[in-house]
C-alpha cells in the first residue's frame, strides 16, 4: 500500500520531529538520535531504526527496545521526550528513554504511544536477542537463542555459532544449535552436508515448527536435500499423528471436566433431588461474577494478592451460590415437592429475575476476569500442548467431585439428603429435619454450581448469558450419565467430551456437536435409565 | 386335562444372587395352585417372570405348550390370556374406580378400537356386578387414589376377574384383609377355577387351607415340596424354613 | 421548543443473547436523542424516545417493528444487530413505508429503500484488512473462521474469492465454521497451529460472533499463538468485546473497523467525553456500531431538517448525499445504494483494551451493496434515487431485479 | 402416654375419623381392629404427624402434639411402621436402618442386636438396595427400622402383612419381649385377629372412623368382635 | 362419557368465536379502525401459540409424556409452509432467479435440492405441513416408546433432538436459509401476505384451528383411549399388564400432537413473516411447557390460555417497561407455582368447585429421575 507514508503524516501531524523529518539514514546520529527519530518514522523505517539502536550496542538499547515492543515507549505531549512509561500504583509515570529521569505521572491522552506492529515487533525481538546472546542470565540467553530461531536471519549465522560455542548451558546449546540451523538452511548457501546436518538438528525436535521448517525444503533443488527433508518430514508426521490422538484425549478430558463442573451441581439439584432446576446456569453465572468481583476488589486494593483471587474467590462462590439456593429453596421450590415437574416453571422465573438482576447490577457485557499466573500458559509433554487453566480446571472438577462423593455417601446428611428426597413423609417419620435437608441439599447444589462458575470464568465470557450456555449441556450430562447417580455424571461428562473431541478435528466443531446429540439420542434407546442406570426393581415399583 | 403353564429349569439371578433357581412347575388348565415359600423365595420373581417383566437367564416358560413366554412382554402376555395381581396394590390412582374397572375389562386393546369405543350396556352392567363382588359400589366415583390400602387390594381383585383371564396370577390377595373377608376370598378364588386357572400366592395359612387345592412351596428360588397342604406342611424343612414351630 | 414531540424508535434487545452488544446501543441512541434536544430538537419539536425489548427473538423484532410504527407512531427507528433481525423486520418497514437505521457491519447483498446501512460492508472492512495482512505482514496462508452464519459465511465466500484472485492457493485458504456461543476452542486452535506451521506466514481471519470471541482469546493467549507469530484478524471484536478479556497475552492481534475509540479526534474526544458523562461510568468504552448510531442520526436529523418534515418519502429522498462528520476526521455521506462512505482502519489489541490505530485507507471508502467478488452479485447494483429506484438493478439486463412483471 | 381425645380428620370434604380417642400407656401393648377403609391408617397417620387433625387433641407424655411436625414427634420418641412400608428404596438395607439414627444422640448410633436376631435375612441383605427386596423382607426392613430409633411411642400398621408365618410368630415375641421391657407404648393396628387378640392388653374396633367397641383383653369376646369385623 | 364441550371448553370456544367476528369486522368493517392491522397478526400468532400448548398439553397433560421438543414440530410445520412462501416469491427474489429463492442463488446452487421439490405447490406444502412433524414424531416416538424410554430420559433426549435440529438448521449447507431462515415471503395463494384481508383471514384460520385443535384433543381424551393415557400416565407398567400396548398409544398421541404443533407453525410462518432455526432452541420448547404449567396441566383449554396470557404480558411487558419486563415475568411464572397449583384455570375454576389433591401424587411419582 502506498498510503503508509502518506498515513504516518497524517497520524503525527502535531510539530516537527526533533531530529531529521526525512529519516534515520539522513545523518549517522549516535544511540540518542537514533531513540529520538523512532516516534517520527514509519514502520518501514522504524524498523531500520531498531536494527540500527541494535547495532550501536549501547547498554540502554535493550531497555528501550523492550518497551517499544510492549507499547510503553512514548512521547511527551508537552516537551516531546521520547519515554517509558511505567504504572506505577494504577497511574502512567514517565521517564525518560535516555537519561532514565522522572517526569512524574502524566495526565491520560498526555503522550502518545510510538505504535508498532506485529512485523516490527518480530524485529525487535530478533534486535534484542542478539543484544541478549551473551546475556548473564541463561534464562534470557535461551529468550535469545529461541528469538532468533523464530526469526531466522542468514546474516547472524555466525554471532549465533559464536555464542554456540561460547555456551556451556545444555538447553541454551541447544536452541543455539537450532538457530544456527535454522539460519543454515534460510540461506541455503552452506556446502550441502551442513545443510544436511542441519536438517538432522531441526528434525530431532520433531515437532511443527520442525516442519515448518522443513516442508519448504522438500522442493529444494538439491536432490539430498530434498530426500532428507521429505524423509524427516514423513517421520515427524508420523509421530505427531499419535500425539494428535493423545492430544484429543487431552482435549476430550478437558472439555469433560468443563461439562462435569457445569453438570455436577445439578446431578445433586436434579438428579437427587428430582428438582427440574432452570436456574442452575445463573447459580453458575453468580459463582464467575463472585470471581469477577473478587479480582476486581483485589485489583484495587491488594494487586500482590492476584494469584490467590481464585482461591480467595472459591469458597464466597460457594457460599453466595449456596445461599442464593438456600433461598430459592425456602422460597418457592420447597412449596412444590410432590409436584417436582412444577419446579420448572418457577425456577424458569427465579433464572429470568437472576440474569436481569446481574445485567442491570454489573451491565449486559463482559466482565474482565484474568487468569492468575499459575493458570496461564501452558506446557508442552511431547508434541501435546497442555494449558495450564485447563489443567488446573481438570484436577479441580476431580476434587470437587470426590469432595461431593464423600459428602453424599459417607456422611449422615448425605444419607438424610437421599432419604429425604426419596420419601419425604417417610423420612420425617424417621425424625429427618426435611425442611433443613432440603434446603441443605439445594444449597450444596448450588453452592457447587458456584465453585464451577469460579472454573469458568478461567475459560469463557463472564455475562449474564454464562449460564444459558451451559443449562442445556448439564442436564443432557446428568441425565446420559443416568440421573441419581453421581458417578453416572462423571462418566457421562467424559465420555461426552472425547466423543465431541475425537469428532471434531473431523467433522467440524457444528456437525460434531449435533452428532454427540445424536448419539445421545441413541444411546438411550440402548440404556433407558442413561450410562449408569439406577436398576431392578427399586426403580420400576 | 392340558398342560396350561409350565416352567422348566428356570433360572434368574440378580447380581450374582439367584433369585429363582433352576426352577420347574406345571400347572394343569383349570388348576387352582398355591404357592407358598418363606419371605425372599422368589415367589413375586416367578410371576414376573411368566408375566414377561423380568427375562430369565435361563430355562424355558411354556405357555399352552407352545408360546415361549420369555420371548413375550408384558402387554402380550396380558394378551395371552394371563392376568395379575400385584402384591403391593397398583391402580389408577387420577381416574374413578370405575373407570378402573372399565380399563381392564376384555376387550379389543388396539388403539383405533379404544378410541372409537363405546360402553355398551353390558359392559355397564358388568361394571356394577364386580363393583358389587369388591364391594366398592359405595365407591364407584371416588378417585381410586383415595381408596384406604385394603379396598385398594379389593380393585385389584377386580381389575382381575375384569380382564376375564384364562389364568390368574394372585399375589398376596389377603394381605390386609379382614379373617372373615379372607375366607370370601378364598370361596371366590374356588369359584372361578375351573373355567380358569388360578395361582395363589398366600402366606395366610387358614385362607391357603381354605382353597383346598395343591400347594407348592419354593424356597431359595426351586420347589422344595409340593402336594396337599397337610402333605407339605408335615415335611420338616418346610417347617424349618416356614411355617415355624 | 414546542409541539408534539417527534417519536424515535429504538429496537434493541436488553435481554437475551444479544443484549450484551444491544443495550449499549440503546443508550448511545438516548444519549444522541438528550443531545438533540439540548440543541432545541428538530424542527422545532422535541425528540421522544420509544423503546421497546425485542429480546434476541427474531420474530418478536417484527412485532415489536410493527408496535413502533402503527402503534407508536415513530418516524424512524434505530435498530437490529444481527441480520436475521433485520431480514425480520424488512418486510415492516417496506410495507409501513417507515425507516430503519441499521448500525452493524454486515455482509452487504441487500439494498432496501427503507433501510439505511450505516455500518460496513464486506468491501468497507474484510478486503482491506485482508490487504493489510498480505501486504504488511507477508500473509500467505489464511484460516478463515468464523461463527455458522450469514454474514461469516458471505463474509469469508467473498474473501475466498479474492485471495484466490490474489493468487493464494486453495491448500493456503483453511475455511472452519463454529456453532453461536461455541466456547471450547481446544481442538480449533491446536489446529490453527499446526495449519499455521507449514513454513508460510499464517493468519487468521476471524468473524466469530460476539460472545465465542472471549473463550477463543482466552485459548489463544493460553496456547501461546502470539501476534508475532499467527495475527488474528477479527471484524467482529471492538472495545467492547475486549473489556470482558485480559488483553495482554493478544496485544498485537488485529481488528478491522471504521472506528476506534483511539482514534484521536477532537469529534471523538467530545463523543466519548459526552458518552462518559451520560453514562455515569468512567470505565465505560465506546465502539463502532455506536459510532454509526451517531453518523446515521446526525445524517437523520440534516435529512427532516433539509425535508423540513419526518415523512418518510421526503426523507428518503433528501437524506442521499447527506454529509456529516464522522468520529475519525472525515465526513461520511449517503450514498444512493444507502450505504455511506466509510475510513476503514486496522488496529493492534493493546494491552490497556484500546486498539492502536496501525493502517487506514487513504479516502473514505463507499459501501458496496452488492459485492463485486461474488458472480450473481457483480452486475448488480444498487440506486434509489431517480431513475434508476431500485435496490437490486441489474446493469446487463438494465431491469429492477425483482420486478419485472 | 398417649392420649387420642374426640380427633376428627378430614380428606377434603371426607371425614374419616369421627371423634375418636384412645389411650395408650408405657408397656402396654393396643390394638386397633376394623375392616377395610373405616379408618385405622388414618388414626395412626393423625398420631404420627402425617394427617393434620381437624378437631380434637393428641397428646404424647403430656404434650400437645397439635403443633410438632412429624420429625419432631419421632425425636419425641414416636416410631412408625407404616402400612405399605415405605421403605426408602434406592438406599441399602443398612442405609435404611441406618436412617433411624437420626433421632438418636451420636454416642447411640447403632443397629440394635435384636434385630438382627429377629430378621436374620437384614443382615445377610445389607448391601441390597431396599427397593429390591421381597414384599415380606421390605416389611421385615420396615419394622427393624423402627426399632432402630429406640422409640417410647411405636405404632404398627398392619405389620405382619406379607410375612411368612414363622416370622410372625417371631414378630409376636418381639413385641410382646418390647412391651415387657416396660420402655414403650405400642400400638398396633391388624386385621389377623388371633395375632392381635393374644398379643394386646387393650383392643379398639374401629367403624366409619368411630370407635365402636374399646376394651382390655380379657373383656375381648371373639364372636362379638369378629361380628364387628364382618360386614 | 362427558360431551366434548363441557362448561369450560364452551366458555373458551364462545369467546373464541366472538374475537373471531369482531376482530376482522373492528380492523376491516370500519372506517377508522378499532383494531390496528398489526394486531390482527398478534392475536394470530397467539392463538397459533396456543393451539401448539394445546398440542403439548395432550402429550404432557393426559400422558405423561414432557416433551422439551415440541417446538421442533412446530418449527418443521412452520418451515413446511415457509417453503412454499419462498417458492411464491419466484422471480421476485433480489437475484430474480424464477427456481431458486435468493439464499440458494447466493450460496451458488445450480438447481433446487430435491427436498425442496414439490413445495411450489400449496397442497403439497399443506400435507408436508402433518407429514413433515408427523414422520419426525413417529420415528422419533417408535424408537423411544419401543425403548421405553420415559420420564426425565424422554424429556432430555426430545430436548437433545431439537437441539441437533437447531443447530443443524443453522448450517447453510441444510439448505433452508442458515440463520436467517425463510423471510421476505410476498404472497401464499395470490394473496398479498401484507394486504388487510389476508391477514384477517389467516387470523380466522388461525382461530379454527385452535377450535379444531381443541375438539379434537377434547375428543381423543374424552374417549376410552384418553382414559388408557391417563392410566399410562400414572402408573405405566399396571397398564401394560392390563394387555395395553403402552408404545403405540403413546406412539399416537405423540404423533397427533406433533401434527398438531406442525400446523400451529404453518399459521404461524405467514403471520410473522420469518421462520429461522431460533424456533428450534430448547428454550423455546421449555417455555410451550411453561405456557402449559401456567395455565393449568391436562386441562386443553387452561393451555391454550397460558399460551395467550404470556404472549400477551410478554408483548405489553416489552413494550411497557422494556427494561424491566423480564422481572414482571419472572415473578409471575413463581407467583403461579406457588399460589395457583392448579395454573390459572384452576384458580378461576377453583372459586366454583375443589379439585382432588391426589393429582400431586402422580405427578411425584412420574417426575422421579
Ligand atoms: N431386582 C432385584 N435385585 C436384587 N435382588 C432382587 C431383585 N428382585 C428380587 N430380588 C431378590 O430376590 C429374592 C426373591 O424375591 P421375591 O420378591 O420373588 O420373593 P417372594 O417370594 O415374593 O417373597 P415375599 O413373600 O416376601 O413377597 C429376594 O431375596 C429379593 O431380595
Ligand atoms: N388420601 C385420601 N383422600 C381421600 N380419602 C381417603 C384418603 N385416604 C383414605 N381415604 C378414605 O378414608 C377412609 C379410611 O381410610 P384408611 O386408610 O384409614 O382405612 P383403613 O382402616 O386403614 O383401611 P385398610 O384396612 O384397608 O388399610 C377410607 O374410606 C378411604 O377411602
Ligand atoms: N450483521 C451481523 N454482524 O450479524
Ligand atoms: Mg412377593
Ligand atoms: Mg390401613
Amino acid at each position: 500500500m502506498t498510503c503508509l507514508g502518506t498515513l504516518a503524516a497524517a497520524q503525527s501531524p502535531q510539530t516537527a520531529p526533533a531530529t531529521d523529518a526525512e529519516g534515520p539514514t539522513a545523518a549517522a546520529p549516535g544511540f540518542e538520535g537514533l531513540v529520538r527519530a523512532l516516534p517520527d518514522g514509519n514502520f518501514d523505517e522504524v524498523e531500520a531504526l531498531v536494527s540500527a539502536i541494535a547495532e550501536t550496542g549501547d547498554e540502554r538499547a535493550t531497555g528501550v527496545l523492550e518497551a517499544l515492543a510492549s507499547g510503553d515507549l512514548h512521547r511527551l505531549k508537552s516537551n516531546e521526550a521520547v519515554v517509558i512509561v511505567r504504572e506505577i500504583g494504577g497511574d502512567d509515570h514517565a521517564f525518560d528513554a535516555l537519561s532514565g529521569e522522572s517526569y512524574g505521572e502524566i495526565p491520560r491522552r498526555g503522550s502518545s504511544a510510538i505504535r508498532v506492529n506485529n512485523s516490527l515487533r518480530r524485529v525487535v525481538a530478533a534486535a534484542v536477542g542478539t543484544l541478549t546472546l551473551r546475556h548473564p542470565d541463561p534464562a534470557r540467553r535461551l529468550e535469545a537463542a529461541q528469538a532468533a530461531f523464530r526469526a531466522p536471519d542468514a546474516a547472524q549465522t555466525d554471532a549465533l555459532s559464536a555464542a554456540l560455542d561460547a555456551e556451556t548451558d545444555p538447553d541454551v546449546r541447544t536452541a543455539l544449535a537450532e538457530a544456527v540451523a535454522v539460519a543454515t538452511l534460510t540461506a541455503g548457501t552452506a556446502p550441502v552436508p551442513t545443510q544436511l546436518d542441519a536438517i538432522a538438528t531441526i528434525a530431532a525436535r520433531g515437532d511443527g515448527v520442525a516442519l515448518s521448517v522443513l516442508t519448504p525444503l522438500t522442493g529444494s533443488d538439491a536432490p539430498e536435500i530434498a530426500s532428507a527433508a521429505s524423509e524427516a518430514v514423513d517421520r515427524i508426521e508420523r509421530v505427531r499423528q499419535m500425539w494428535s490422538a493423545a492430544q484429543n484425549v487431552w482435549f476430550g478430558l478437558s472439555l469433560g471436566s468443563v461439562l462435569l463442573l457445569a453438570a455436577i451441581g445439578l446431578a445433586i439439584t436434579f438428579g437427587v433431588m428430582g428438582v427440574i432446576n432452570m436456574a442452575h446456569g445463573e447459580l453458575v453465572m453468580l459463582g464467575a461474577y463472585t470471581t469477577f468481583f473478587v479480582q476486581e476488589i483485589i485489583r484495587n486494593a491488594a494487586p500482590a494478592l492476584f494469584d490467590w483471587s481464585l482461591l480467595i474467590a472459591a469458597p464466597l462462590a460457594f457460599l453466595v451460590a449456596g445461599a442464593m439456593g438456600v433461598a430459592i429453596e425456602r422460597g418457592c421450590v420447597r412449596f412444590l415437592y410432590g409436584r417436582p415437574l412444577e419446579t420448572l416453571l418457577a425456577t424458569w422465573g427465579v433464572s429470568l429475575i437472576l440474569q436481569q438482576t446481574v445485567r442491570s447490577i454489573f451491565g449486559p457485557n463482559n466482565r474482565e476476569v484474568g487468569n492468575p499466573s499459575w493458570m496461564s500458559g501452558a506446557f508442552e509433554i511431547g508434541q501435546m500442548t497442555i494449558t495450564y487453566n485447563r489443567l488446573w480446571i481438570l484436577v479441580f472438577a476431580l476434587a470437587v467431585f470426590a469432595i461431593l462423593l464423600f459428602v453424599m455417601k459417607r456422611t449422615p446428611v448425605g444419607l438424610q439428603m437421599r432419604a429425604v428426597t426419596q420419601n419425604r413423609a417417610m423420612a420425617a417419620n424417621m425424625g429427618i429435619r426435611t425442611g433443613w435437608v432440603d434446603a441443605m441439599t439445594f444449597g450444596l447444589g448450588a453452592g457447587i454450581a458456584g465453585l464451577a462458575g469460579v472454573a469458568l470464568s478461567q475459560i469463557d465470557n463472564v455475562s449474564p448469558n454464562l449460564g444459558q450456555s451451559y443449562i442445556v449441556d448439564s442436564f443432557m450430562v446428568v441425565v446420559f450419565g443416568g440421573a441419581g447417580n453421581i458417578w453416572g455424571t462423571l462418566a457421562g461428562a467424559f465420555s461426552i467430551g472425547i466423543a465431541n473431541k475425537f469428532l471434531e478435528p473431523w467433522s467440524g466443531a457444528v456437525l460434531a456437536k449435533i452428532l454427540v446429540l445424536v448419539f445421545i439420542i441413541l444411546f438411550i434407546q440402548k440404556r433407558p435409565r442413561g450410562l449408569f442406570a439406577v436398576r431392578g426393581r427399586a426403580v420400576d415399583g | 386335562m392340558s398342560i396350561q403353564l409350565a416352567l422348566d429349569g428356570v433360572t434368574r439371578s440378580f447380581d450374582g444372587f439367584k433369585a429363582i433357581n433352576n426352577l420347574s412347575l406345571t400347572v394343569e388348565k383349570g388348576e387352582l395352585r398355591a404357592v407358598i415359600g418363606p419371605n425372599g423365595a422368589g415367589k413375586t420373581t416367578m410371576m414376573d417372570i411368566i408375566t414377561g417383566k423380568t427375562r430369565p437367564d435361563s430355562g424355558e416358560v411354556l405357555w399352552n405348550q407352545t408360546v415361549d413366554l420369555t420371548r413375550i412382554d408384558e402387554a402380550g402376555s396380558a394378551r395371552l390370556g394371563i392376568g395379575r395381581k400385584f402384591q403391593k396394590p397398583t391402580v389408577f390412582e387420577t381416574q374413578t374406580v370405575e373407570d378402573n374397572i372399565a380399563l381392564a375389562l376384555k376387550d379389543d386393546r388396539s388403539v383405533w378400537a379404544t378410541l372409537f369405543h363405546r360402553r355398551s350396556t353390558e359392559d355397564t352392567a358388568r361394571i356394577t356386578d364386580l363393583l358389587e363382588l369388591v364391594k366398592l359400589t359405595d365407591h364407584r366415583t371416588d378417585m381410586a387414589g383415595d381408596l384406604s390400602h385394603g379396598q385398594k387390594q379389593w380393585l385389584e381383585i377386580g381389575m382381575l376377574l375384569a380382564q376375564d383371564p384364562e389364568l390368574l396370577l394372585v399375589d398376596e390377595p389377603a394381605a390386609g384383609m379382614t379373617d372373615a373377608e379372607t375366607m370370601r376370598t378364598a370361596e371366590l378364588l374356588r369359584g372361578i377355577a375351573g373355567k380358569h386357572t388360578v395361582v395363589v400366592v398366600e402366606h395366610d395359612m387358614d385362607f391357603v387351607r381354605a382353597l383346598n387345592c395343591r400347594v407348592t412351596v419354593l424356597h431359595q428360588g426351586h420347589v422344595l415340596a409340593e402336594g396337599s397342604l397337610d402333605h407339605v406342611s408335615a415335611n420338616d424343612e418346610v417347617i424349618e424354613v416356614y411355617l415355624g414351630r | 421548543q414546542s409541539g408534539d414531540p417527534i417519536k424515535v424508535g429504538i429496537l434493541h434487545s436488553l435481554s437475551g443473547t444479544m443484549a450484551i452488544s444491544e443495550t449499549t446501543l440503546k443508550d448511545a441512541m438516548l444519549m444522541l436523542i438528550e443531545e438533540q434536544n439540548k440543541k432545541g430538537g428538530l424542527l422545532g419539536r422535541p425528540l421522544e424516545a420509544v423503546v421497546v425489548d425485542p429480546a434476541s427473538d427474531w420474530p418478536l423484532f417484527a412485532e415489536k417493528a410493527r408496535e413502533l410504527i402503527e402503534g407508536e407512531g415513530v418516524d424512524a427507528v434505530f435498530g437490529c444487530w444481527t441480520s436475521v433481525s433485520r431480514k425480520s423486520v424488512l418486510p415492516v418497514f417496506e410495507e409501513l413505508n417507515s425507516i430503519l437505521f441499521y448500525p452493524v457491519q454486515y455482509e452487504g447483498e441487500e439494498s432496501q429503500r427503507n433501510v439505511f446501512y450505516t455500518g460496513a460492508a464486506p468491501n468497507q472492512q474484510a478486503i482491506p484488512a485482508v490487504d493489510y495482512l498480505m501486504e504488511q505482514e507477508g500473509v500467505e496462508r489464511w484460516v478463515l473462521a468464523g461463527t455458522d452464519y450469514v454474514y461469516p459465511r458471505t463474509t469469508n465466500k467473498i474473501l475466498e474469492a479474492y485471495l484466490q484472485s490474489k493468487g493464494v492457493a486453495p491448500e493456503d485458504i483453511m475455511i472452519n465454521y463454529t456453532p453461536f456461543g461455541h466456547s471450547d476452542w481446544q481442538t480449533i486452535v491446536s489446529d490453527i497451529k499446526t495449519f499455521g506451521s507449514a513454513g508460510k506466514k499464517t493468519a487468521v481471519v476471524s468473524t466469530i460472533n460476539g460472545d465465542a470471541n472471549v473463550p477463543f482469546y482466552k485459548e489463544l493467549g493460553n496456547q501461546g499463538i502470539a501476534a508475532t507469530d499467527i495475527p488474528v484478524v477479527a471484524f467482529s471484536v471492538g472495545e467492547e468485546e475486549l473489556a470482558g478479556l485480559d488483553t495482554a497475552p493478544l496485544v498485537g492481534h488485529l481488528a478491522a473497523w471504521n472506528y476506534f475509540m483511539s482514534v484521536d479526534t477532537p469529534e471523538n474526544d467530545a463523543f466519548i467525553n459526552t458518552w462518559l458523562d451520560f453514562i455515569g461510568d468512567d470505565n465505560r468504552v465506546t465502539n463502532d456500531p455506536m459510532e454509526a448510531h451517531y453518523i446515521g442520526f446526525n445524517m437523520w436529523v440534516e435529512a427532516v431538517e433539509k425535508a423540513g418534515t419526518t415523512d418518510a418519502d421526503a426523507v428518503i429522498d433528501s437524506i442521499v448525499g447527506v454529509t456529516v462528520p464522522n468520529l475519525t476526521g472525515g465526513m461520511s455521506e449517503m450514498l444512493p445504494n444507502h450505504h455511506i462512505t466509510k475510513p476503514v482502519l486496522v488496529g493492534e489489541i493493546q494491552d490497556d483494551g484500546q486498539f492502536s490505530v496501525v493502517w487506514e485507507t487513504e479516502g473514505l471508502v463507499p459501501g458496496d451493496a452488492w459485492s463485486d467478488f461474488l458472480p450473481e452479485s457483480a452486475p448488480l447494483m444498487a440506486d434509489w434515487t431517480d431513475p434508476i429506484n431500485c435496490g437490486n438493478y441489474n446493469t446487463e439486463t438494465e431491469s429492477c431485479g425483482g420486478v419485472t412483471n | 402416654m398417649l392420649r387420642v381425645d374426640q380427633v376428627d380428620v378430614h380428606y377434603g370434604a371426607a371425614q374419616a375419623l369421627r371423634g375418636v380417642s384412645l389411650e395408650a400407656e408405657i408397656g402396654k401393648v393396643t390394638t386397633v381392629l376394623g375392616r377395610n377403609g373405616v379408618g385405622k391408617t388414618t388414626l395412626l397417620r393423625a398420631i404420627v404427624g402425617r394427617n393434620p387433625v381437624s378437631g380434637g387433641r393428641i397428646e404424647w407424655e403430656g404434650r400437645d402434639l397439635a403443633r410438632i411436625r412429624s420429625d419432631g414427634r419421632a425425636r419425641g420418641g414416636i416410631a412408625s411402621v407404616p402400612q405399605g412400608r415405605e421403605i426408602f428404596p434406592l438406599l441399602t438395607v443398612r442405609e435404611n436402618l441406618e436412617t433411624g439414627f437420626a433421632v438418636l444422640p451420636r454416642a447411640q448410633r447403632s443397629v440394635p442386636d435384636e434385630v438382627f436376631e429377629l430378621f436374620p435375612v437384614l443382615r445377610d441383605m445389607l448391601g441390597r438396595r431396599g427397593g429390591d427386596l421381597s414384599g415380606g423382607q421390605q416389611q421385615q426392613l420396615a419394622i427393624g427400622r423402627a426399632m432402630v430409633m429406640r422409640p417410647r411411642l411405636l405404632v404398627l400398621d398392619e405389620p405382619t402383612e406379607g410375612i411368612q408365618p414363622s416370622i410372625i410368630q417371631d414378630i409376636g415375641r418381639a413385641i410382646t419381649y418390647l412391651r415387657d421391657k416396660g420402655e414403650m407404648a405400642i400400638v398396633l393396628v391388624e386385621q389377623y385377629y388371633d395375632f392381635a387378640r393374644d398379643l394386646c392388653d387393650s383392643f379398639h374396633v374401629m367403624d366409619r372412623g368411630q370407635i365402636v367397641k374399646s376394651g382390655t383383653r380379657a373383656e375381648m369376646v371373639d364372636d362379638e368382635v369378629r361380628g364387628l369385623l364382618t360386614v | 362419557m362427558t360431551s366434548l364441550i363441557d362448561r369450560r371448553m364452551g366458555i373458551f370456544l364462545a369467546g373464541l368465536f366472538i374475537l373471531t367476528v369482531a376482530v376482522p369486522v373492528g380492523n376491516l368493517g370500519l372506517e377508522d379502525r378499532l383494531v390496528p392491522s398489526y394486531v390482527v397478526s398478534l392475536l394470530g400468532k397467539y392463538l397459533c401459540y396456543a393451539l401448539l400448548a394445546v398440542a403439548l398439553d395432550l402429550v404432557w397433560g393426559y400422558c405423561g409424556i414432557l416433551s422439551l421438543g415440541h417446538g421442533a414440530f412446530f418449527a418443521l410445520g412452520g418451515y413446511a409452509m415457509g417453503m412454499h412462501l419462498m417458492r411464491e416469491i419466484g422471480d421476485r427474489g433480489v437475484y430474480a432467479n424464477p427456481d431458486l429463492p435468493d439464499f440458494m442463488v447466493f450460496l451458488n446452487y445450480d438447481a433446487l435440492p430435491w427436498y425442496w421439490l414439490g413445495f411450489d405447490m400449496f397442497w403439497f406444502a399443506c400435507i408436508m405441513v402433518l407429514l413433515a412433524p408427523g414422520i419426525l414424531a413417529f420415528v422419533f416416538g417408535w424408537f423411544a416408546f419401543r425403548s421405553r424410554v420415559t420420564g426425565v430420559y424422554l424429556s432430555i433426549i426430545t430436548q437433545a433432538m431439537t437441539y441437533a435440529l437447531m443447530l443443524a438448521f443453522f448450517r447453510n449447507e441444510m439448505g433452508f436459509g442458515g440463520n436467517n431462515g425463510l423471510t421476505d415471503f410476498k404472497d401464499v395463494l395470490g394473496f398479498d401476505l401484507q394486504s388487510d384481508a389476508t391477514r384477517a383471514g389467516l387470523f380466522v384460520l388461525s382461530a379454527l384451528a385452535l377450535a379444531a385443535g381443541l375438539l379434537i384433543a377434547k375428543a381423543i381424551t374424552n374417549s376410552k383411549l384418553g382414559k388408557v393415557l391417563i392410566a399410562v400416565r400414572d402408573a405405566e407398567s399396571r397398564t401394560r399388564f392390563i394387555g395395553y400396548r403402552v408404545e403405540h398409544y403413546k406412539l399416537f398421541v405423540f404423533t397427533v400432537s406433533a401434527m398438531m404443533a406442525g400446523v400451529a407453525g404453518a399459521l404461524y410462518t405467514p403471520q410473522v413473516g420469518i421462520i429461522n432455526p431460533g424456533e428450534f432452541s430448547p428454550a423455546n420448547s421449555i417455555e410451550i411447557v411453561i405456557w402449559v404449567a401456567l395455565g393449568g396441566r391436562g386441562t386443553l383449554v387452561g393451555a391454550a390460555l397460558g399460551a395467550i396470557l404470556v404472549a400477551a404480558a410478554q408483548t405489553l411487558l416489552t413494550g411497557w417497561f422494556p427494561e424491566l419486563w423480564i422481572f414482571a415475568l419472572g415473578a409471575l411464572f413463581i407467583f403461579v407455582t406457588i399460589f395457583m397449583p392448579q395454573g390459572v384455570l384452576g384458580v378461576i375454576e377453583g372459586t366454583f368447585r375443589r379439585r382432588p389433591p391426589t393429582r400431586d401424587l402422580t405427578a411425584a411419582r412420574e417426575a422421579r429421575p
